[in-house]
């Protein structure tokens, strides 16, 4: 074991966060404009193995306009998703999206994404939740597997890249609002490292390790929200956070809104279609708030079933009409996990679901480009973000089900090009920041935090009880009581943060010091989501308030924006971008 | 550096490697069945000099086939054991030549036995 | 690629390799195969010479075959071990041609269904090994009473 | 329940021992998830979806290498677990193994779509058409998610680890049969070496122990047969007809972003 403590500084044009779609995607497309032309150096950096991200956990679909001529258009796909955002989306994104999405989804196919095919060999698609047309594009029900598949086999094609596999990156070096770098450690030998970069881009993926019950795989756990709040840059909208309907109770495995897709059915204690009485028109394929909501509203109205193994309540999930054949079609995951952590099979038995949390629809402030923006709205010089840890805000406050692969994959697009296009132009030279930066930043981790011989708490303690007070008091439905009750409960567990004590020392894969730096990410993202939904006294999409049943476009059409104060977030408003269509009532 | 340290594309000496065992499934089948029950003999009587010269002169080309396919087949399987278990890329040839020497004595000898007779 | 072999791996070499215990019927054949093929490519090499004595005359042939006579009953195990060998490998390879050649008792790819399966492991490829275990073990049960009945005990 | 753990910290190796208290339904996952959290914080392992589906979890089970969190307690039918980190690899810490040769293996069979003109991966006019039972032939090989327990399982990695292994061979099976590619003749020099596909006896331990169905000792028998056939008959990838581009679309519409009181009269 090296007992040495020494800094590495990495020059690169590009530095990646993230290895999930959009990183991927945005690695991929500045080596393809690039070609070797000014031979950029790309290095992607990830806290865990490369195709490990939470992404290959993406299951249904993407949505994309193949087919104008069989009635789709862009227009109606624009309109699906704006309506979905609860009119919260920025429209002129949504609208360059919309484009973009189509060329991304025959792009990949030629990387070799296995898409379903129709039976002339074109490319099949399906219903989803809130769409006026079965745009759905997919691979059986691991479209993001598949996805994720083909952009790391494609991007193996590059020679000019680097991967930086398990280095968990600590903080962005940011000064006179120019980036300058990431720090981050070596998980595998311990050391600290610079990656000093041209231009940086920010690709964490989302939060939902913030609540016990969540289809997010363990690493998503907000890291390049808090890496951005950090930093001095305000983060947008994290009061949305998304519940995925059905999740495999108990874990909230998520099982694809795509089984309702098919056909699948909604069923509660007394063998009802419940979702007649929220959605008359689409039933069970509204978008997700909805259906998340009238779950929670049958569970609460005493309809659930009651789990005796794990104390939860739940609904049915019905897909015994469907039959077999269809089910190994285009359900076989579903299937899999069914007998997999349940011993269900889905042929003939129903799944128990809740909602689960599944989606952060806030995030990193960016403008049209992904350029990240900083309190006064002004780009920081060379920091993209991209996915779902950037807010553009497409998805408003409400994302529909199979928009969120391909926000990773069109942002994935722009932002390689954008990046291109700035290192092209404006030719910049590697940054050079003051030392003190850096070291401060190294004494924080190594001396404050793993050298840290006084205190007392465990980091385990703090998150299981930051998670309980999460999906106690912040969830699907929110009330001004609870909400105050959850923020109080933060500040105590940010108070006992501080005096945290590691018990791992050494330096070669200390989980326990990435999960205390894990935890002071996750702790200030709690707070925000917990004061933004405070003050958001209304109730829009996943933001749903039992005392504010209503949608108030005349005080609250705006983007909430967190900046970090000395005491807990500021924040401040801004309007949407609204430039088709007005808010209308959101019936289905 | 694929085939830098091989004599011949490995695909070629699988081919060989394939078609001399199904040759000496033939092969092997008649020099076991010349010392099995069915010729009526016991044991002993098999392995006497006259009985064995009968056979090695009348079936001279079955014993021929038999020794190469055998010699080849069996080195090259000693061969594709010893770099998988030595495994050193350079190295390897040093193998591939011990083991090619050793073929080369041993057809030999075999040859000269069966030309002798 | 690590060229070096001095790497420390864990639970790696030699005997791992031939230890399928806990695995599948193939991986057993497997060890079979290569220990099968060790010892016939060992015996080829001394039969070789053993019939080079042949060629140098019937007294040379008789004083070999003494030689070979003297180690007494282990030379009849011996020589039952290489037949089985002989079948074991013999057979077992026939079936490996099958599989790497012509592509045979592989089955077609398919869509995995859970709890996966393997094709390649299932239904034709087990029968295929279970009918060369039975064929091979009766050919060798015959090779065995035969060698005995020279030595004169049955 | 008792469970063992091969402990590794760089210089000692020793075994562990947990008492813990687990329910039927748990996987092994969260038993030393439990560990981690309640007991003995320096355990180190990987995890990450908890799913099934990224592969970050592969470790020997009671002898056997498979995900941890697709293992149920239950199914292990034993009142004790022993844990050891994957076969075959270079441990860096109790359960963490190095895989950095494993995913240089991969990358070296080209797993990527290899067309003869390179420009159709970027501006082709619409989509290869692919129909479902062109579909099926490589659809098995590409559930991979690159786990690495095949290697731990194979016979000839455990004496050879210059072989390229299941998982990398199976993936250049996987590109050589999708009818979308024809970079055939430019791996099969990688494959047809000294330490590629013929080292692989089809002990089929690889598809035994794989998580995911994918089956690579099927896929690298039937590479075999595509490489004897290529060098034999002169037959490039026989296993596929190779895909035609459809035809040229009429191209969608502009992007201009209709007038700002656009109605929407859609059946919604």
């Amino acid at each position: 074991m090296r007992k040495d403590i020494g800094m590495e500084t990495l020059d690169y044009d590009v530095a990646i966060v993230g290895s999930g779609l959009a990183g991927l995607r945005t690695a991929i497309e500045v080596l393809r404009r690039d070609k070797g032309k000014l031979g950029l150096k790309v290095a992607v950096i990830s806290k865990i193995y490369l195709m490990r991200s939470h992404s290959v956990s993406a299951e249904g679909g993407t949505s994309a306009v193949l087919y104008p001529e069989e009635g789709d258009s862009f227009e109606l796909m624009a309109w699906d998703t704006i309506k979905g955002s609860d009119f919260l989306a920025d429209q002129d994104a949504v609208w360059r999206f919309v484009h973009i999405a189509t060329q991304e989804i025959r792009l990949i196919e030629r990387w070799g994404v296995p898409w379903n095919r129709r039976e002339d060999g074109r490319i099949e698609q399906r219903w989803f939740g809130g769409l006026s047309f079965p745009r759905a594009t997919y691979a059986q029900d691991k479209t993001g597997f598949f996805e994720m598949r083909a952009l790391y086999d494609t991007l193996l094609k590059y020679d000019n890249w680097d991967r930086f596999d398990e280095n968990f990156v600590t903080s962005i070096v940011i000064e006179n609002n120019e980036f300058k770098g990431f720090t981050a450690i070596d998980l595998k030998t311990g050391n600290f490292r610079y990656f000093r970069a041209k231009a940086g881009v920010i690709a964490t993926g989302g939060a939902g390790q913030l609540y016990r019950i969540t289809s997010m795989a363990v690493s998503s756990t907000g890291d390049g929200y808090g890496l951005a709040y950090n930093a001095g840059l305000p983060l947008k909208d994290m009061e949305f956070v998304q519940f995925h309907p059905t999740g495999l109770v108990p874990r909230g495995i998520l099982i694809t809104e795509a089984a309702r897709g098919e056909g699948a059915y909604l069923i509660n204690k007394d063998g009802e279609r419940f979702m007649q009485k929220y959605a008359p028109s689409k039933m069970e394929l509204a978008p997700r708030d909805i259906v998340s909501r009238a779950i929670m509203k049958e569970i609460m109205e005493g309809k659930g079933i009651y789990d005796e193994k794990s104390g939860l309540y739940h609904v049915w999930l019905d897909m015994r009409h469907l039959g077999k054949e269809r089910i190994e079609q285009k359900l076989p995951f579903i299937r899999e996990i069914g007998l997999k952590y349940l011993g269900i099979d889905i042929v003939d038995q129903p799944l128990p679901i809740r909602p689960t949390v599944h989606y952060n629809m806030g995030g990193i402030h960016v403008d049209i480009d992904g350029k990240v923006l900083d309190s006064t709205g002004t780009p920081v010089k060379g920091l993209w973000a991209a996915g779902e840890a950037a807010c553009v805000s497409i998805q408003g406050s409400n994302r529909l089900g199979s928009n969120g692969t391909n926000e990773c994959l069109v942002y994935g697009y722009i932002v390689g090009n954008d990046i291109y296009n700035y290192i092209e132009k404006e030719r910049p030279a590697l940054p050079s920041p003051s030392q003190n930066i850096l070291t401060t930043e190294e004494d924080r981790i190594f001396g404050k935090l793993l050298g840290k011989e006084s205190g007392g708490e465990d980091v385990y303690e703090i998150r299981d009880e930051l998670k309980d007070t999460m999906e106690k008091y912040v969830h699907v439905y929110r009330t001004g009581s609870d909400l105050e009750k959850a923020v109080v409960k933060i500040r105590e567990l940010k108070e006992r943060y501080k005096n945290i004590r590691l018990t791992d020392k050494s330096r070669v894969f200390n989980y326990n010091l990435e999960h205390a730096l894990e935890l002071g990410n996750m702790l200030e993202l709690a707070e925000i989501i917990a004061r933004g939904a405070l003050l958001r006294t209304e109730s829009r999409g996943a933001h749903a308030r039992l005392d504010y049943p209503n949608r108030d476009d005349t005080n609250w059409l705006k983007h909430t924006i967190a900046l970090k104060g000395a005491d807990g977030p500021l924040f401040s408003y801004i309007p949407v971008k609204i430039t088709m269509w007005k808010p209308v009532a959101r019936v289905y | 550096m694929p085939g830098k340290y091989s004599l011949l594309k490995e695909s070629w000496i699988m081919i060989l490697m394939y078609t001399l065992a199904l040759i000496m499934v033939f092969v092997l089948t008649i020099h076991l069945l010349l010392v099995s029950p069915l010729t009526g003999k016991t044991f002993d009587q098999v392995l006497t000099y006259s009985y064995v010269l009968d056979n090695l002169t009348y079936y001279r080309i079955v014993f021929g086939l038999l020794l190469y396919a055998a010699v080849i087949h069996g080195l090259n399987g000693l061969r594709i054991v010893l770099i998988e278990w030595l495994h050193i890329r350079k190295f390897q040839w040093i193998i591939n030549i011990i083991i090619v020497i050793l073929m080369a004595i041993l057809l030999a000898f075999g040859t000269y036995t069966l030309i002798v007779l | 690629m690590g060229e070096d072999k001095k790497e420390k791996r864990y639970k790696t070499g030699l005997l791992r390799s031939l230890w399928p215990y806990n695995f599948n019927a193939e991986r057993y054949s497997y060890t079979l195969h290569r220990i099968t093929g060790v010892i016939l490519a060992l015996y080829l090499i001394a039969h070789v010479f053993e019939i080079y004595h042949f060629a140098l005359g019937p007294v040379a042939w008789e004083q070999t075959i003494a030689l070979l006579g003297s180690l007494g009953i282990w030379e009849k195990i011996g020589l039952w071990i290489i037949a089985g060998s002989a079948l074991y490998h013999g057979a077992n390879g026939l079936r490996l041609i099958l599989n790497e050649v012509f592509g045979m008792l592989l089955g077609k790819p398919v869509l995995p269904e859970y709890p996966y399966t393997p094709t390649s492991l299932s239904r034709n490829q087990k029968i295929a090994i279970y009918v060369i275990l039975a064929i091979v073990i009766a050919l060798w049960i015959w090779a065995g009473l035969y060698l005995l009945e020279g030595l004169g005990i049955i | 329940m008792k469970v063992r753990i091969r402990r590794y910290d760089g210089q000692k190796e020793w075994w562990q021992d947990y008492e813990v208290d687990v329910k039927s339904s748990d996987t092994v996952l969260d038993v030393l998830n439990k560990i981690r959290e309640k007991q003995d914080h320096t355990l180190a392992f990987r995890l990450s979806c908890q799913m099934g589906s990224c592969g970050s979890c592969g470790m020997v089970i009671n002898g056997l290498p498979a995900l941890a969190c697709q293992t149920r307690i239950s199914e292990l039918k034993t009142d004790s677990i022993r844990i050891e980190p994957l076969y075959n690899y270079k441990v860096i810490k109790d359960l963490v193994v190095d895989l950095n040769e494993f995913v240089n293996k991969h990358r070296s069979v080209k797993p990527w779509i290899i067309r003869k003109n390179p420009e159709e991966l970027e501006e082709a006019p619409i989509e290869f058409k692919v129909t479902p039972e062109q579909n099926l032939t490589f659809v098995q090989f590409d559930y991979c998610i690159m786990c690495g327990i095949c290697l731990a399982a194979c016979p000839t990695v455990a004496i050879d680890p210059l072989f390229l292994g299941p998982q990398a061979l199976g993936q250049a099976y996987r590109y050589i049969a999708d009818p979308r590619d024809e970079g055939f003749e430019e791996r099969i020099d990688i494959l047809d070496d000294s330490h590629g596909v013929w080292r692989c006896h089809f002990a089929g331990a690889c598809s035994y122990v794989c998580p995911k169905g994918v089956d690579p000792a099927k896929a690298i028998q039937f590479l075999k047969k595509e490489i004897l056939k290529y060098r034999l008959l002169h037959k490039k990838k026989a296993a596929t007809k190779p895909a035609e581009l459809v035809e040229k679309a009429p191209p969608p519409n502009a992007p201009k972003p209709p007038p700002f009181d656009f109605k929407f009269e859609g059946g919604v």
